[in-house]
């Protein structure tokens, strides 16, 4: 009973948001007074090219570090929950040839690609997270076709935890060198070289590895059932 | 130089810490634990005694407001603070002797994050970084809540997360909306620019931000996931919930709808819906055979009567409730402390099984009494005090319909919790004698001296709430705080 | 924006309510997860018309990709058939 | 019409669509697909908020006159990622409850009152 009156008043509720938010944020206009000076200034104060990786890394870098926490988070909470878990062993069928043999040769094609994405986080668009989800999506590759084959837990832990504390670290010797938590303390550089735009690049890389790490630490929790 | 910035720091460099050596050396999460938050604690403490003279404020990557997230240490949020932290130092402490859940390392790096998570949402000043903290602190209780795999806390856990996602999806509505019509996400710049926008639009966002907190502060009808989340957590967990993780859900709550959407409709729902929930749940707790699940009731009760209070909006009544919110953690705390050494002792669940567990044991009786009878607001005990500012500061406004279904609520409660006394104290030649750990007990020891010392000397922190109703009270000087300097 | 891409926009739209009936109505879970992937997919295009394209590469890597590799090994471990 | 009733009206529906079938469905997967739904509506409405007509990507180069709003492309980044994380914390704990009661079905879990 109570469920559907909360349904009911949800979806009012709903439906009254949505209906304000067509009438009164009216598409295509520009309403922004901070993406203003973002945009005027950002490629000046950060110099990264690519704005939103200067918003996401620099101007609202704190909650990127909340977010690393968030996935961190994930990633204990499912090796805590799945932990010691037994399932009824299924048969375990090797996969085909073909994808064995294809899984050898791409496997290195993708996790370079994934490292082409997180380290020109800062020119192109991309960054660190779909760059770390893609190096993730190739161990989820190399766990379909070689079903034994396994990364060892201790890499994986030590990858992350070395990488967040790295990137802890940094913010902090922002706060030491500019008293300000994660401000850019390198030289920005000239925009639009791989090597400018100070410590986004440096993050952004830190946050491929930990985030790879986390997902296959994901994967490999997922799938671990017979044993 | 204290920074808010290292409370999140310290919390996260010990969380990754652990991470990074546990494969290697197994259960040091609990020591690392135990020292990660002492130093927050530490940190939390100088901060708020420091923001009673100057309100401390920090912001991130080398630039000003609004154009950076900035955290925020002024009273009000000082006290939450201070509250979060040493409950939750408590709470370590309490582990040290008491095995926490399997596995260990991670259990304890769930627990720091979710600290560091309550931490970051009373004191960030920006509406998405409220978000992330909120996320951080949700998923971590989902996580503590149904770590122990037992049918009941996995059913909590699952309940609390479906609910809580909703919320929190209503919450990143409310958030376009704002960003649309402002332009900015720093709520104290936000509440600057509410006045030019359009009316109904606030009251929309208004609403959506009511329901994503209400999940939190578990108040009807959005505490449907309370209960089981309470019964199927562990004793420690249960006590964070209702010391830590509802405490930040009600800051959140109190602050966005006093800085950044005050609007007259505000106290009138605050109040309906806080006493809605104060007398639903002193109902249920009646009824309850399960001696954690009537304290689960009766914590969402508590919190329905704090959100009330503060619902009047007088300086008197959120002096009132922020006394009545302090002294409810304390207790709740305590409690489910008790039970938890109860349970690891004897694994009763039951009600009618703590017969003569007083009698036989006069330590346990006795912090079971003391915190008990401070939660019913026994004369000489802190909850008296704060008890009585409640009625006097409802009085006054002249709420007395609001002031008699107070007064029937709170006669359920004392009616079932010294029906809860009586059964401890009953002769029963057959309870068993129970071991207490010192390490154990301290916390629980330190929350009864706190009970008493301010019991018979309110005065030594009722200025610290002065001050916090002043903070709340004026928007304004939050506001030219953030943005002004 | 011109006619033409409101077009393309509107077919994509279609799509996306299609799946979602589909993700409602199917009784085959794996269905119903691939059609939430379908979702984001078509999501992360509708990113790349409104000219956020690490929104979309993301969207397409966490969203459709991993999102659904998660639930296709849960789907393993549990039943795949909504009784 | 500039198309912004189309983008408006997609994530609209996707939200209402998701929170139905979190509402009405017993599967907990099912319930789960729901919320991750409903998840990608909210996404879409957040972007659809900073689009500017005529606006390029917030890619600086020489030749840019209008950039779109940089900063809900940033929060749905975040967003996604948090959206991912609850997912796959969903799940965990949904295969346990497959573990212990040997259904999905919310109505067989006994003690899950809704």
């Amino acid at each position: 009973m109570i469920k559907k009156v909360l349904i009911i008043l949800l979806f009012v509720l709903l439906g009254l948001s949505l209906y304000s938010v067509v009438k009164y944020n009216t598409f295509g206009e520009d309403k922004t007074v901070v993406a203003r000076h973002y945009i005027d200034y950002g490629m000046k104060e950060t110099g990264s090219q690519n704005i939103v990786t200067a918003v996401v890394v620099l101007y609202r870098g704190f909650d990127t570090l909340g977010e690393v926490t968030v996935l961190f988070l994930a990633a204990t909470a499912l090796g805590a929950l799945l932990h010691g878990l037994r399932f009824k062993s299924k048969e375990k069928e090797p996969s085909s040839l073909i994808v064995s043999t294809a899984a050898r040769y791409i496997f290195p094609l993708i996790i370079l690609f994934g490292t082409y994405v997180f380290v020109h986080g800062h020119l192109t668009p991309g960054g660190g997270f779909p760059g770390g989800v893609i190096i993730a999506s190739a161990f989820l590759l190399l766990f379909l076709a070689y079903t034994q084959k396994e990364v060892s837990e201790k890499t994986l832990s030590l990858t992350e935890g070395t990488a967040g504390i790295l990137y802890v670290i940094t913010g902090l010797l922002g706060l030491v060198m500019l008293n300000s938590f994660l401000a850019n303390f390198l030289p920005k550089g000239i925009p639009g070289k791989l090597l400018s735009a100070g410590i986004i690049p440096l993050i952004y890389i830190l946050i491929g590895f930990k985030v790879g790490a986390e997902m296959t630490g994901v994967l490999r929790n997922l799938k671990e059932e017979e044993k | 130089m204290v920074n808010p910035i290292l409370i999140i720091a310290i919390s996260l460099f010990g969380a990754f810490f652990i991470a990074l050596i546990s494969p290697f050396v197994k259960r040091t999460g609990k020591i690392i634990a135990f020292l990660t938050i002492g130093f927050d604690l530490y940190i939390g403490a100088s901060l708020a005694l420091k923001s009673l003279r100057t309100p401390v404020i920090a912001y991130t990557a080398g630039f000003k407001p609004p154009f950076s997230i900035n955290l925020v240490v002024e009273p009000f949020s000082a006290v939450f603070l201070l509250i979060v932290l040493t409950i939750g130092f408590l709470i370590s402490l309490y582990y040290l002797a008491h095995p926490g859940e399997e596995p260990e390392d991670k259990f304890f790096t769930l627990l720091i994050l979710n600290l560091m998570g309550a931490s970051g949402i009373i004191m960030t000043g920006d509406l998405f970084n409220l978000f992330v903290f909120f996320e951080i602190t949700a998923i971590s209780s989902y996580a503590l809540v149904s770590i122990r795999k037992q049918k009941a806390s996995l059913e909590g856990g699952i309940k609390y997360l479906i609910i809580s996602s909703i919320g929190s999806s209503l919450f990143l509505v409310a958030i376009a909306l704002l960003y649309g019509q402002t332009g900015t996400l720093n709520i104290a710049d936000i509440a600057a620019k509410l006045p030019f926008i359009n009316k109904s639009v606030a009251l929309v966002a208004f609403l959506l931000i009511l329901v994503a907190f209400f999940v939190e502060s578990e108040i009807f009808p959005f505490n449907g996931w309370a209960p089981d989340a309470y019964q199927g957590a562990g004793e420690g967990i249960s006590a964070l919930l209702a010391g830590v993780i509802s405490k930040a859900g009600l800051y959140a709550l109190i602050r966005l709808t006093f800085t950044l959407l005050d609007l007259p409709l505000r106290s009138k729902l605050l109040i309906v819906f806080g006493i809605m929930t104060f007398l639903i749940a002193e109902l249920s707790a009646l009824k309850q055979k399960r001696v954690k699940r009537m304290l689960a009731y009766s914590s969402i009760g508590q919190m329905g009567l704090v959100v009330a209070i503060f619902g009047i909006g007088t300086i008197p009544a959120l002096k009132a409730a922020i006394f009545q919110g302090v002294n409810h953690a304390v207790s709740k705390v305590a409690l489910f402390l008790l039970v938890g050494m109860v349970i690891k002792n004897l694994g009763i669940y039951k009600l009618d099984d703590y017969k003569g567990l007083g009698r036989k044991n006069p330590l346990l009786g006795l912090l079971f009494s003391l915190a008990i009878l401070n939660l019913l607001g026994f004369p000489l005990f802190a909850g008296f005090w704060s008890k009585l500012s409640i009625l006097l500061s409802t009085g006054k406004q002249g709420l007395y319909l609001l002031l008699s279904l107070i007064l029937t609520g709170a006669i359920v409660e004392v009616y079932y919790y010294v029906r809860f006394m009586k059964i401890l104290y009953e002769r029963n030649e057959e309870a068993s004698h129970l071991e207490i750990h010192l390490l154990e007990a301290i916390p629980i020891i330190a929350m009864a001296a706190f009970i008493i010392i301010i019991g018979v000397n309110p005065g030594l922190i009722t200025p610290l709430f002065e001050k916090a109703s002043e903070a709340i009270f004026m928007k304004f000087s939050y506001i030219n705080l953030v943005i002004g300097g | 924006m011109s006619s033409i891409i409101i077009i393309f926009v509107s077919i994509l739209v279609l799509f996306m309510l299609g799946a979602t009936i589909v993700a409602w109505v199917t009784k085959d879970l794996l269905v119903a997860v691939l059609s939430s992937g379908t979702i984001s997919l078509i999501a992360s295009i509708l990113y790349l018309i409104l000219q956020a394209p690490d929104v979309a590469i993301t969207e397409a890597a966490i969203g459709a990709g991993l999102t659904t590799g998660i639930f296709v090994y849960v789907l393993k471990k549990t039943e795949r058939f909504e009784k | 019409m500039n198309g912004g009733a189309m983008f408006y009206g997609a994530a609209i529906a996707l939200i209402i669509g998701g929170i139905m079938i979190a509402a009405t469905k017993r599967n907990l997967i099912k319930i789960i697909i729901g919320l991750n739904i409903m998840e990608t509506g909210v996404n879409l409405l957040l972007i659809t908020t900073g689009y500017i007509s005529g606006g390029t990507a917030p890619i600086m180069n020489k030749t840019w006159t209008k950039v779109v709003d940089p900063i809900p492309q940033a929060l749905v980044l975040t967003a996604i990622v948090i959206g991912v994380a609850v997912t796959a914390m969903a799940l965990s704990i949904v295969v346990r409850i497959y573990e212990k009661n040997n259904s999905l079905d919310i109505r067989k879990i006994k003690e899950m009152r809704w």
